[in-house]
C-alpha cells in the first residue's frame, strides 16, 4: 500500500487529537509516550479502535497492519497527545503475548489492551546491569505449580501506575559460558504479594521509573510467558517492535510545532528549522519502511536499530535548538517544551539499548 | 545489508542488467583521460541499451522510462562510478531542448545554469556536444544553445574526477525565454537527479569501507573488531540509509504526480538529507580507509569526489533547508509535516 | 587531568580555600530549597570570606580583585554546584548599582535586561532582595529599581536546577538613562562570568563521567575499557579543554585592558566556544553516566543543567558567533585574526 | 611572557609574507606545510632566522623559545605560505637531534637544517601497518662498523626531494610480548646505493607521498639516531613536538581567508563564519598552551593529542563549508583553494596518528 493510502485514517486521528485539544483534554508535551499519562485519554483511544489494532478480533482487537498502527502513533506523538499509559502494552505486550502466550493469557490481558484499560511495566534492566541485558540475577525458583521470584528490576517506567510487567529472571544457574541460557520471562501482577515499588524520580522532578523489588513473589506456571529457558531469544525478538516506531524520532515534534506555531522565532532561521524537518521526514520514510517489513515479516533489525541510533539523536538535537531558539519567546507553554525537551535529551538515546550497543548491532549486520 | 528500495516498483532484470553492465563498463571511464573527455565508446555502448534516453518520451526517440526506472539507473551508475553524463543528457539536456522543439540528433546535451552576466559551471560542458545555457534574471530566464566547441571553458579549482567546466554566455548568442515553471522543474530535475547519485555513491563508499574493516588487520584484529570503526560504519550506513529514504520517498511521489513542482517538498527533502550525509559518510569512509583511501590507486575516490561536488549542485542541503522552513514559516510545521506523510502531492 | 590555568597567575592558596569552602558548601544550597530560595546561610558564610562582593572596588564595600580572582571563583563554585547568585551580585548587580551611585547594603542583587515592553528574566530574581531591570529601546536603555518582593515572579517552564523568574517592568517604576557603554560593559560582563562558570561546570561533568566509566563494570569490563566510552570521554574532556582556553584568553585579555569593550573580541571567542561546547558535553557525560544520570540522586544535573542554561544567557554561541563573523566582513578576516592572536586590545 | 609580547615578531613575519605574496614569490595554498614545497621560500626564511629557531646558536640555531617559533610558524601557515620543504626538518628531525644525536650528527646537519637547505622525511609507517606504528618488519642487522636495513617504508612525505630521513627498523627480532622493543632508530641518506623512492599519487594528482624501498642498505654506527633498541621510547617522544602545533588547525585557514577577502559570501552565514573564527582562535590558545609547556619542559601529552584531535577535525569542517559557500563565487583562486581543501581533508585526521589513536591517548590520560 501507498502512503497515500492512509491519508482517510491519518485525517480522521488529527480530528479527533484536535478536538481533545481544543476541548482541554490535554496539553501538548514532550515525551508524552513516556511522560504522558492520562487513562481516560487511552480509553477514547481504545473506543475509537486506536489500540490493539494489530491484534486479531477475536482477542478484542482489530485485526488491522502494522502500517494502520503506524499511522495512527505518528499521528499521535506529533500532536503530543499523552499516550503513556497504554503505549507499553500496545507496543510490545500485546506482540509478545501474541507470539508466545498462551491463549488464556491472550483472553486475558488482550481485549483489556485494546479497550485501553490494561497498563503494563517491562521489567529487564536490573542494578548496575547497564546495557548488559543478560547480566540478569532475579531468581526464579521452581516451586510447586509455579515459581518463587526475587530480584530488583530498575528503569521500571509506568510500574507505580501499571498493572501488571514482563520479569526477566534467570530460572537455571548461570553458565558464564552461555549467559544467555537459562532466562525465562514471567507475568507478574503488580498488586501481587511481595512486589514493592519504589520511586526513582528524574532530576527534573517528574516520576516515570521505579524501581520494583520482587521478594518471594510467587507466580503460578500460568504466568510463564512462552517457553522456560527461552527469555533471552523471546526478549530479543521483542526489541525489533520497541526500535524503529515513530516514538524514536517523534518526542520533541510538538515542541518545535509550538516554537513554529506563529512563525518562525527570531533566532531561528529557516534553514536550521528546515533541517530538522527534513531528517525528521527521512526518518518518517525509513521508519515507515521498516513497518513494511514487520508486516511482511521480512528482517528489519539492521534498519529498526538505525532508525533508534539516528532518531534518537535527531529529536534530541531538536530538543538543543529548541533551547537556543525560545530564547526572547517568552511564552511559558513552549518554554515549558523547550525545558522538558533538555531535560529529557540524556534520556533518548539510552532506553531501548544504548546508541553504543545499536551502533555495535548495526556493524555487525554489515559485516555479516 | 539489508537494502531496499522501499517500496519502488522496478523490474529486478532491468536493475541486475544495469549492474553487470556499469560494473564491467565504470573503470573504463576512468582510463587515462582525466582530466577531460568522454568515453565514446562507452557512451556508445550504454545508448544501444536504450539508456541514455531513459526518461525522454518514445516519441522524441527515448524509451519513455519513469522515475523509478530512473532512480535505478542513476543510483546503479553512481554506485559503479561510471564517469558518463547520463542524466545530464536525458534528464536536463534533452528535456529542455525538446521544450523548445530543439532536435539535437546524436549529440550529447548538457545544461547550465547562470545567473545572469555571470560565468556558469557546466557539468561534462567541455566534453559533450551540445550545451544549453540558462540565465536567470530576476524576473525571469532566458536559454541559449551552443556548441560544446565554439564555447570557451576553463576546468581551474575543480574537484578530483568532476568532469564540470566553466564558461561565459557569448554576448551574440540567440536567447528564448523560458516559461518559469520549467525553470523551476530544472531545478527540481537536477535536484533529484543529484540525490539519486549521491545516494548511489555513498552506498559505495560504505562497501569499500565495510569491505576494507573485514579484511585489514591492525593491532592483530580486524579492523571491524574496533569499537570506534564499528560506530564509523555504523554511522556512515545509517545516514545512507536515511537519505536513501528520503530520495526513494520522493521518486515514488514523483512518479505518483503530474508533474515534478508539486513533489516539491520531497523532492527538497530528498536533496537536503543526500547532500547532509555527503560529509560524515565520505568522512568516515576515509578515515576508516586511511591513507590508502586518499590515493590515486584506490577507487575510494571515484565515489567520495562525485557525491562531495554532487551535494553543492542544484541547491546545497542548506538551500533545499531554507525552503523547507520558509513553508514552516508560512504554513506551519503541521501543513508541511502532513504534505510529507500523506504522500500526497502539495 | 592536566589541567592548567593557562598563564593566569593567580594565588594558589586562594584558589584551594575556595575549593575547600565550596566542596562543603554546595550541597547545602541544593537542599530541599527547590524551586526557589536563596540559602541565607551559605551566603553569609561566602560573604565572611569577602568574595561576594571579589571584583567590587574597595572604596565601595568589595574586595577590589581582578578578573584572574573572578575566574578562579566562579569556576570553583560551578565546578562544585554551589547554587548562589555570586555573579550575579557583583559583577552585575553591585556593578550596575554603582555606576548610578545606589547604595544596595547588604541586599542581595541581581538584574534582568529585557527588551522594551517585555517581560524579562531575571536569575535569581524571585529570591534575591533587590533586582535591577534595564529595559534596552532600539535608541537607548533605562534602568530601574525594585524590591524583588514588590514583584510578581512566575517560574513557568524553566530548566531544573535554574533559578531564574520571569517578571514584567512595573509600569510605573522611575527610570533612569543608561549609557551605551554601560549596556554594551553588562553583556559583556554577563557573558564572560557565563563562560566561567559554564567551563567549571563542564569540568565536573567531564570528571564526573570519568570517575563513573573508571569503577562501573559492564559486560566484564570496565566502562572505560570501551573505545566507544573513551571516544565520548576524550572528546567531551577535549572541548572543555578548548573552551578553558579560549575562557582563560579572555580573562587574561580582560585583565590587561581598561575596559572590558577593548577585550569585545575575545570575549565573543569565549562565549563562544564554551557555549557550543555545552552540547557535546554534557550529551557525552549523561550518555556515558546512563540513566542513574537522569535521576535526583545523583548530582551529574547539578552541573549539565546550569550549563545548558547559562549557554543561552548574554548572547548565544551563535548570537556571538554572528558578532565575530561581521567583524570578519567588515574588516576582513586577518585582521580579527590578528586581534585575536597578538593579545592586544582592539 | 604574554602573548602579545610577541606581536613585535608576529609583525616582521607578516610584513615579509606579504612583500614575497605581493611580489608574486607565491600564491596562498592549502595544505602549504605539506603541499608547499618551495626550496628557495625555505632559503629565505632561513636568511632570516627563523629556522633552526629553538636550535642553540652553536649549531647554527638561533637559541630561542618554543613559543617564538610557534609564533612564526603560525604567521607563516595563516598565510599559506610554501613551507614544505624545511618543514619536517625544523619540526621534528632537528629536536630529535638535539635531544639524541651525536655531536657528530648535530654538526653536520642542524647549521644546513637552519639555513632551509637540508630537507628530511620520517620513515615510521610501512605497508600494512596503519596506526600501528610497532608492527615494523624494516630489519636492521648488525654488519661490520654498522648496519644493513632492508624493508620497505610508505606515505613518506618529501622522500622524492628530501636529503635523508629517520627509519624506524627491528634491530633485534621480534618479541611478541614485548613488541615495543628491539627498535632502533638510523640516518639514512636518501642517494644512499639500495634506497628506491617510488611515487604515491593521491587523487588529486598531486605526489606527496612516496614508497621507499630499502635494498641491504649500509648505514654506519655513526647513522645510528640515539640508543640502539630505545627507537619506540624516542619516537613516542617526538611525536609530542609533531601533534599540537598550529599545523593542526590551520591547514585550510588561507583557503576561509581568501572566501571572505571581499566580504562574506551570499551563502556564508555570518554566524557560520563566526565559529570558524572562535574555534580556530580557541585552538590557537590550547596550542600557545601547549607551547608553553614544551618551552617549560612540563608533560603536555594529554593536550598536544587533543590539539590535534579537535584541530584537525576543525580545519577540516572548515574545507567542508567552503566548498558549500564557494559555489556562486566563480573566482578560480578561491575555488581552488576550495577543491584542494575537500580533496586533501581526508589527510588531516589520518597523520600524526589517527583521531581514534589520539582518543585513546586522551582517554587513557583522563584515566590515569
Amino acid at each position: 500500500m501507498t502512503p497515500s493510502a492512509f491519508a482517510p485514517l491519518r485525517a480522521e486521528v488529527r480530528a479527533f487529537v484536535e478536538e481533545q485539544r481544543a476541548a482541554g483534554a490535554f496539553v501538548p508535551g514532550i515525551d508524552s509516550w513516556l511522560a504522558g499519562w492520562d487513562e481516560e485519554f487511552s480509553r477514547k483511544l481504545g473506543e475509537r479502535g486506536w489500540l490493539g489494532m494489530t491484534i486479531p478480533t477475536e482477542y478484542g482487537g482489530h485485526g488491522r497492519t502494522y502500517l494502520e498502527r503506524f499511522v495512527v502513533t505518528e499521528e499521535l506523538l506529533c500532536a503530543g497527545a499523552p499516550v503513556a499509559a497504554h503505549w507499553i502494552a500496545d507496543r510490545q505486550i500485546a506482540p509478545s503475548l501474541l507470539r508466545f502466550g498462551t491463549p488464556a493469557q491472550r483472553e486475558e490481558f488482550l481485549p483489556a489492551i485494546a479497550r485501553g484499560t490494561s497498563y503494563w511495566a517491562i521489567g529487564m534492566s536490573e542494578p548496575d546491569s547497564g546495557s548488559d541485558l543478560a547480566s540478569v540475577r532475579t531468581r526464579a525458583t521452581r516451586i510447586d505449580g509455579g515459581w518463587r521470584l526475587s530480584g530488583t528490576k530498575v528503569w521500571t517506567s509506568g510500574a507505580h501506575r501499571a498493572h501488571a510487567f514482563f520479569v526477566l529472571a534467570r530460572s537455571a544457574s548461570l553458565d558464564p559460558a552461555h549467559r544467555h541460557e537459562g532466562l525465562t520471562q514471567f507475568l507478574v501482577r503488580l498488586d501481587a504479594p511481595g512486589v514493592q515499588v519504589n520511586p526513582i524520580h528524574s532530576f527534573d522532578g517528574s516520576h516515570h521509573f521505579n524501581e520494583v523489588v520482587l521478594d518471594d513473589v510467587e507466580v503460578s506456571d500460568t504466568d510463564v510467558l512462552g517457553e522456560v529457558g527461552q527469555g533471552w531469544r523471546q526478549v530479543t525478538s521483542e526489541l525489533k517492535f520497541e526500535r524503529s516506531g515513530p516514538e524514536r524520532f517523534l518526542s520533541t515534534f510538538a515542541g518545535l510545532a509550538g516554537l513554529t506555531a506563529n512563525g518562525l522565532p527570531v533566532r531561528a532561521s529557516a534553514a536550521g528549522v528546515g533541517r530538522h524537518v527534513a531528517r525528521l521526514a527521512a526518518l518518517h520514510h525509513l521508519s515507515y519502511d521498516v513497518a513494511t517489513r514487520l508486516q511482511a515479516n521480512v528482517p528489519a533489525e539492521l534498519l529498526a536499530a538505525m532508525v533508534k541510533g539516528i532518531g534518537t539523536r535527531s529529536e534530541g538535537d531538536i530538543a538543543e535548538d529548541l533551547a537556543e531558539w525560545v530564547v526572547d519567546v517568552l511564552d511559558p507553554e513552549v518554554d515549558r517544551l523547550a525545558a522538558d525537551g533538555l531535560s529529557r535529551r540524556p534520556g533518548f538515546t539510552l532506553r531501548g539499548g544504548t546508541n553504543e550497543v545499536l551502533r555495535g548491532i548495526v556493524a555487525k549486520g554489515l559485516g555479516a | 545489508m539489508e537494502i531496499s528500495d522501499a517500496g519502488l516498483d522496478v523490474d529486478p532484470d532491468f536493475s541486475s542488467m544495469l549492474d553487470r553492465l556499469f560494473a564491467d563498463l565504470a573503470p573504463r571511464t576512468w582510463s587515462d583521460r582525466e582530466p577531460t573527455g568522454l568515453d565514446r565508446d562507452a557512451w556508445r555502448q550504454v545508448d544501444e541499451l536504450g539508456v541514455t534516453l531513459l526518461t525522454t518520451p518514445e516519441d522524441r526517440g527515448g524509451s519513455g522510462a519513469r522515475w523509478p526506472e530512473m532512480w535505478t539507473l542513476h543510483r546503479s551508475a553512481a554506485r559503479h562510478g561510471v564517469a558518463l553524463p547520463l542524466g545530464e543528457h536525458d534528464l536536463l539536456g534533452r528535456w529542455l531542448a525538446d521544450r523548445f522543439g530543439w532536435t539535437t540528433g546524436d549529440d550529447v546535451v548538457s545544461v547550465g545554469v547562470a545567473r545572469s552576466g555571470r560565468a556558469v559551471d557546466v557539468p561534462w560542458g567541455a566534453d559533450v556536444d551540445t550545451v544549453l545555457l540558462v540565465e536567470v534574471h530576476g524576473d525571469g530566464a532566458v536559454v541559449s544553445r551552443h556548441a560544446s566547441a565554439d564555447l570557451t571553458w576553463s576546468t581551474d579549482g575543480r574537484l578530483p574526477t568532476s568532469r564540470r567546466a566553466r564558461t561565459r554566455v557569448p554576448g551574440i548568442a540567440e536567447r528564448l525565454p523560458v516559461a518559469p515553471d520549467d525553470v523551476v522543474d530544472l531545478r527540481l530535475r537536477g535536484a533529484l537527479l543529484r540525490s539519486v547519485q549521491i545516494v548511489g555513491a555513498l552506498e559505495r563508499c560504505v562497501d569499500l569501507a565495510v569491505e576494507h574493516a573485514a579484511i585489514r588487520v591492525q593491532f592483530g584484529r580486524p579492523l571491524l573488531a574496533f569499537q570506534a570503526v564499528q560506530g564509523m560504519l555504523a554511522d556512515a550506513a545509517s545516514e545512507t540509509a536515511l537519505a536513501r529514504a528520503a530520495v526513494a520517498a520522493a521518486i515514488r511521489e514523483a512518479d505518483a504526480v503530474q508533474d515534478l513542482r508539486a513533489a516539491r517538498t520531497s523532492v527538497a527533502v530528498a536533496k537536503s538529507c543526500s547532500s547532509h550525509a555527503v560529509g560524515p559518510v565520505t568522512r568516515a569512509a576515509h578515515q576508516v580507509l586511511g591513507a590508502i583511501g586518499t590515493t590515486r590507486e584506490h577507487d575510494l575516490h571515484r565515489f567520495s569526489m562525485p557525491a562531495l561536488g554532487w551535494r553543492g549542485e542544484f541547491g546545497t542541503g542548506a538551500d533545499w533547508d531554507a525552503e523547507l522552513g520558509a513553508s514552516v514559516d508560512a504554513t506551519g510545521l503541521p501543513a508541511v509535516w502532513h504534505r510529507i506523510v500523506d504522500g500526497l502531492p502539495a
